[in-house]
């Protein structure tokens, strides 16, 4: 019994640090590179300089400002985003006239770089919020329709046939049947548009944006202040660990019956 | 349907076998009476059923036997309107629309959804104050000890059970029971014949069941058929008086003679 | 030996000398090869330049290089394009209520951040006693600025050619300034990597001589050069791309010392509106004279 | 039978006929609100300038060259950045140790935006094929790594046990098990990445190109031709149509099996 | 272990089941020796399994009985090493690694592969010619004409006999069995009970098999075990001659004492 409680100690703690592992040998390795000169400073700041940077922009209270902005349309545009993805996923994934209609239209539209987009998107929607909103919008919708599409297709068709047999239907049949049965996969769609929501953000901070973290992130690309971009890769990388969090979070919660997300060996 | 009758039964489940009439089918609103009418189907080139024709009086107890492939399951959801049949006509009540009619179906797997507690799926598609029902009925299986657990900690027949449970508490006017006893052993077996006994009793439903134990088809139904082939091969009336006793002389002559025609002797 | 060049569509003289091959014949003598690099905005060539993927760049604005030089770029100056005030200008719609500089208080501008137009507008913001803090700045790239300018979402844009003519061409445009009354004089630099310069002068030479070269039959045979540029500059009007020319001095200069005089004062006036982190000298990147 | 072939006749015309209704729509109400002028053409062609341009560099052959050298790259990246994708969520899937190490790591990273690392790409791999190559693996990594690892999580617990015991393991255990459970999720993965493999080629296409559907966009873009823009646009949902036609494909032909991937109703 | 013993018998199931003696099992070189000491099972709170003591000779073949829920697949489960106890010891043959030893079960649900034919899942794990080996099985269990179909198109007890077929074929020495023919009408019941006993003759491995029939039960093992509450209620030898007669006295008075257990009387 005490060999395996300590066990299980040794593992909590692997399990909280390990992840860990691989950035940290990259950072050190990236450090020593530098400092031995294998890569010139002058184009790849050392990770000390990031450090600086970043104490920096923090002590001035700078980079609170821009993770708070780009924060705010992010959410505001994963909320609307995700909710028109679980829209049309459970259209397309409960209808086939549904997915007769809208896949091949989704998956089109799925396909067009936002770059590409965003002269369209100043004539629609102009150069404030909206147009930098919407661009989100459009990047977090596509992750959330096609795993709630895909979840709902894999929903064991015994238990559908179960659950409408046993008079469930409309939204009975909904909450007890279909989305606990796609769950684990527009969990997945929501890793991917936590993900996606700061991928669009970058290219919607280049539309007259003077806050948020792309901005900074471009406007130190554009001025060449390697060590502010590097910064802002880190935030980034952070911001997607966070992001994983969450949803590891939400998996725990919601799909405590599964055995593949118990906690344990 | 509601409940309300069932909540007045108090006493044991063995006794209340014993000692209920006969006459408690008369004086409820009675079951489904059933048409089918050279009923074939056909899965490709396969020709599973060949033309069935049978009448079901309003409550009646239907035993069906017959060899492991030869079409009950299949017979039974074409009853519960889950698979569409090639020829022949059905009819419920004299309406050809089976939805219309008030039908549960117990599959031969259990069918239990995974994220939801064994209770819960007791309760699934029950509307008002369930719980208290459904902790009776799981009671009457024998499980009142698992109401909060996941359906993938139970055995095999505690599975069975829960889902016996999830088609009893319905009540409905038409019970398709596909082998519901199959994974239980003898005593709780034997429970379960006189749960689903007196429950028909009371409410006077009308039961087609599944079985490969001939002598639980005797010792229960009204009229035990045997499926050969696509087609009815014997349809033999059970005219004995209830309760009938496990290995009277009777009973026994009748078993005798239908398993005579399973075994094909 | 190759000679990596990298340039814009929108780099005339360098467009020009890859299409009739000119400096491939001139460089072939001395042995070397090029190979061309096209990129779709200034930055990546600064970029490239600086981490040595490319050798020599085609020009870029005036405020350019300073960000490079802020960062620390190991950058060289090789020649210039003599001022072209007139080859930028801060213009408006018809029915804007804009009509002189000090107008613009309040209201929404757009310029390209850290291009020349981004200047010109604190220069002349400067003139009337103005700040950037005094008016709404958007900042966009060309694309982009012009898409928000004609739907009306800012109310003046600094434009830079060849977009100037093209705009003031399609749409109904008055101009409130453009940098002529000294407000900024709109020099174009054309860099090289450094260590390239040092190992190879005499390429820098002929490059030099090609492109003033080049510079003047584009001055001498306007028509001519509009009917070779048009289709690069994405099928414009050949009509427009002279027009635009005509703004532009394409006189191919070497780099002085007092030339940068006014990079001076760019980057000066960049680090007091705080888009430079930190105080540059412009003067401390070598300069290549014709002839060294 | 009659009926039902006519029904399915009727059925295969709306399926193929059906996609196309919203889009085709979508493009009528364009070339509707520039015919009355509801948008002005000078900022927005209407369809039949898109039409031309299209003929114009069709004509010319311009548009195969650069769809060839875009498909060129975006197939060797594919290639390289789906084996990497898929091998990571293999080690992840099935390895606890190995999710302990990766997952973080490529959540991190799959978090950062490719035009925040076009300059350090630079740095590593200059402005040849390399470094856009190089953007398109990383693009289309991280999809198939994030459902490999998902698929591979929610295969049957039962069935792998099943496996393990019946002396499965390693190759086998792969071919017969893992990679038919992990499937159909693995193929909506395939699917993500094609749609992100155009995306990430118009990212990289900025790194000094001069020829490519992404440098045909962003050159237009540059240059203000908004009917080559929108020619583009076009393009890339087109592209995007037929990398979701390409990963149907595969689901037919892989999910025969599978009751939701099987035609018909 | 090879089959090539089981491709000499040409003969029908019925007659080689009759004909062959029990001497058959001396001359093969016999199954696991298995020995239990204490064995207790936890699942949380729950005490499964609350000490069990039970030696095993090599060759034996024996019934477990017991009501639902009592632990006997549990006790399957660690015998096949698939679940740890929480103390005691289990050895097979002296050793206490049982990965070594080689054991198949057959589980009490039938944990088909759904992506492979009936033929294919029979062949899981074996390796070389075995085709040819699993369609002479298939025969035996009555499905021949079943091999190219995939699982979901099987009726309950169809997929019960292709999950025997899958057990039988490997011929282990060490066979458990969790209610292998639950699901089978009395025919196909009596001709799955002949295959097992002929191929234990024959193979001399030992086996373990649970079923709620208690008839099953005497008629094919040496001993017959009730598992009570957690423990061995009863440890009865069945030492009859074999071939048994199905319903002869001998037969009958012990299955009337072990049913007596069972029922709790
Ligand atoms: N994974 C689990 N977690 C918690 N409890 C479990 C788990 N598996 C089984 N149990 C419990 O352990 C007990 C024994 O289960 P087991 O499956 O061994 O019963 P069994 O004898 O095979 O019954 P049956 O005849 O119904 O198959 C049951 O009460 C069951 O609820
Ligand atoms: N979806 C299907 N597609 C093709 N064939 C099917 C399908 N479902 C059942 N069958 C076939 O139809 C026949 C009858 O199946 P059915 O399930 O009705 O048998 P059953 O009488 O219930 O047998 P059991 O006692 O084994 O459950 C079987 O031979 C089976 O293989
Ligand atoms: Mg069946
Ligand atoms: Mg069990």
């Amino acid at each position: 019994m005490s060999i395996a409680s300590q066990r299980l100690a040794s593992n909590r703690w692997a399990d909280s640090a390990l992840p860990w592992a691989v950035p940290i040998v990259l950072i050190l390795l990236w450090q020593l590179a530098v400092s031995f000169g294998w890569i010139s400073s002058r184009i790849m700041p050392a990770p000390l300089a990031v450090i600086e940077a970043g104490w920096r922009l923090t002590a001035s209270g700078e980079i609170f400002y821009h993770l708070g902005v780009s924060f705010q349309r992010a959410a505001l545009g994963f909320v609307i985003g995700g909710g028109i993805g679980l829209a049309l996923g459970l259209i397309s994934g409960l209808s086939h006239w549904g997915e007769r209609l809208l896949d091949s239209t989704v998956q089109m539209i799925r396909n067009i770089p936002h770059l590409a987009l965003v002269p369209l998107v100043i004539l629609w929607f102009g150069i404030d919020e909206t147009a930098k909103i919407f661009l989100v919008v459009l990047g977090t919708a596509f992750p959330i329709y096609l795993n709630t599409f895909h979840g709902i297709r894999n929903i064991d068709s015994n238990l559908m046939e179960m659950a409408r047999s046993y008079g469930l239907s409309g939204w009975p049949l909904f909450t007890s049947v279909i989305l606990p049965g796609a769950m684990s996969s527009i969990l997945v769609g929501v890793r991917y548009s936590l993900g996606l929501m700061w991928l669009t953000l970058i290219v919607a901070e280049t539309i007259s944006a003077s806050e948020g973290i792309g901005y900074l992130a471009m406007n130190a690309r554009e001025f060449l202040q390697t060590d502010v971009v590097v910064l802002a890769i880190v935030l980034y990388a952070l911001l997607g660990k966070l992001a994983d969090e969450a949803a590891r979070f939400l998996e725990r919660r919601w799909l405590r019956w599964h055995p593949a997300y118990v906690k344990g060996d | 349907m509601s409940f309300s009758t069932y909540t007045e039964t108090t006493t044991p489940v063995k006794e209340s076998a014993a000692s209920s009439a006969r006459t408690a089918l008369s004086s409820s609103k009675g079951g489904t009476h059933l048409h089918l009418k050279g009923v074939v189907k056909k899965f490709g080139e396969l020709e599973v059923l060949k033309g069935i024709d049978l009448e079901i009086e309003k409550g009646q107890f239907i035993a069906i036997v017959g060899r492991s492939g030869c079409g009950k399951s299949t017979l039974l959801r074409l009853i519960a309107g889950l698979d569409r049949h090639n020829a022949g006509t059905l009819s419920a009540d004299g309406h050809a629309d089976l939805a219309s009619t008030d039908i549960r179906l117990m599959f031969q797997d259990d069918r239990l959804l995974p994220w939801k507690s064994v209770i819960d799926n007791i309760g699934l598609g029950l509307k008002g104050d369930w719980k208290p029902r459904a902790l009776r009925v799981l009671e009457e299986v024998g499980l009142s000890d698992k109401a909060d657990v996941w359906p993938a900690k139970l055995s095999g027949g505690q599975r069975q059970r829960v889902a016996l449970a999830r088609a009893l508490i319905h009540q409905p006017q038409l019970l398709l029971l596909d082998e519901p006893l199959g994974a239980l052993d003898a005593l709780t077996r034997i429970e379960m014949q006189r749960l689903i006994e007196r429950l028909w009793q009371q409410h006077g439903f009308t039961v087609l069941l599944v079985t490969h134990d001939v002598q639980e088809a005797v010792q229960l139904a009204d009229r035990v058929i045997v499926l050969e082939q696509g087609q009815i091969g014997m349809d033999k009336a059970v005219d004995l008086a209830r309760p009938r006793e496990q290995a009277s002389a009777d009973v026994s002559a009748i078993e005798g003679k239908v398993l005579k025609r399973v075994l094909g002797q | 030996d190759e000679l990596r060049i990298g340039y814009q569509r929108s780099s005339t003289l360098m467009s020009v000398l890859r299409n009739n091959n000119s400096l491939e014949e001139k460089l072939a003598e001395q042995g070397v090869t090029i190979d061309w690099y096209e990129f779709t905005s200034g930055l990546p060539m600064l970029e490239s330049l600086n981490v040595g993927n490319i050798d020599i760049s085609a020009d870029v604005a005036d405020t350019v290089p300073i960000f490079a030089q802020a960062a620390g770029a190991d950058l060289t100056f090789y020649a210039s394009e003599a001022p072209s005030p007139a080859g930028q200008a801060l213009i408006v719609l018809e029915d804007s209520d804009i009509e002189t500089l000090e107008d613009l208080a309040g209201k929404r501008i757009t310029v390209t951040r850290g291009a020349g137009n981004h200047y010109l507008l604190i220069a002349a913001l400067e003139s009337v006693g103005l700040t950037l803090d005094d008016v709404r700045v958007s900042y966009l790239p060309p694309a982009d600025a012009r898409a928000a300018f004609a739907q009306g979402n800012v109310d003046a844009w600094i434009a830079w050619e060849p977009f100037l003519s093209t705009s003031r061409a399609t749409l109904e445009t008055r101009t409130i300034t453009d940098g002529s009354d000294g407000l900024a004089s709109y020099t174009r630099y054309y860099l090289a990597a450094t260590p390239y310069v040092e190992a190879n002068p005499e390429v820098i030479s002929t490059v030099y001589e090609a492109l003033n070269e080049a510079g003047n039959w584009v001055n001498e045979n306007p028509e001519e050069a509009a009917e070779l540029l048009a289709p690069l500059w994405g099928n414009l009007d050949p009509d427009i791309v002279q027009t635009a020319n005509l703004n532009r001095s394409y006189d191919v200069q070497p780099v002085t010392l007092e030339g940068l005089g006014e990079q001076q004062k760019i980057a000066d006036a960049f680090f007091a509106a705080d888009i430079l982190p930190h105080a540059v000298d412009a003067t401390d990147s070598p300069i290549w004279q014709p002839g060294e």
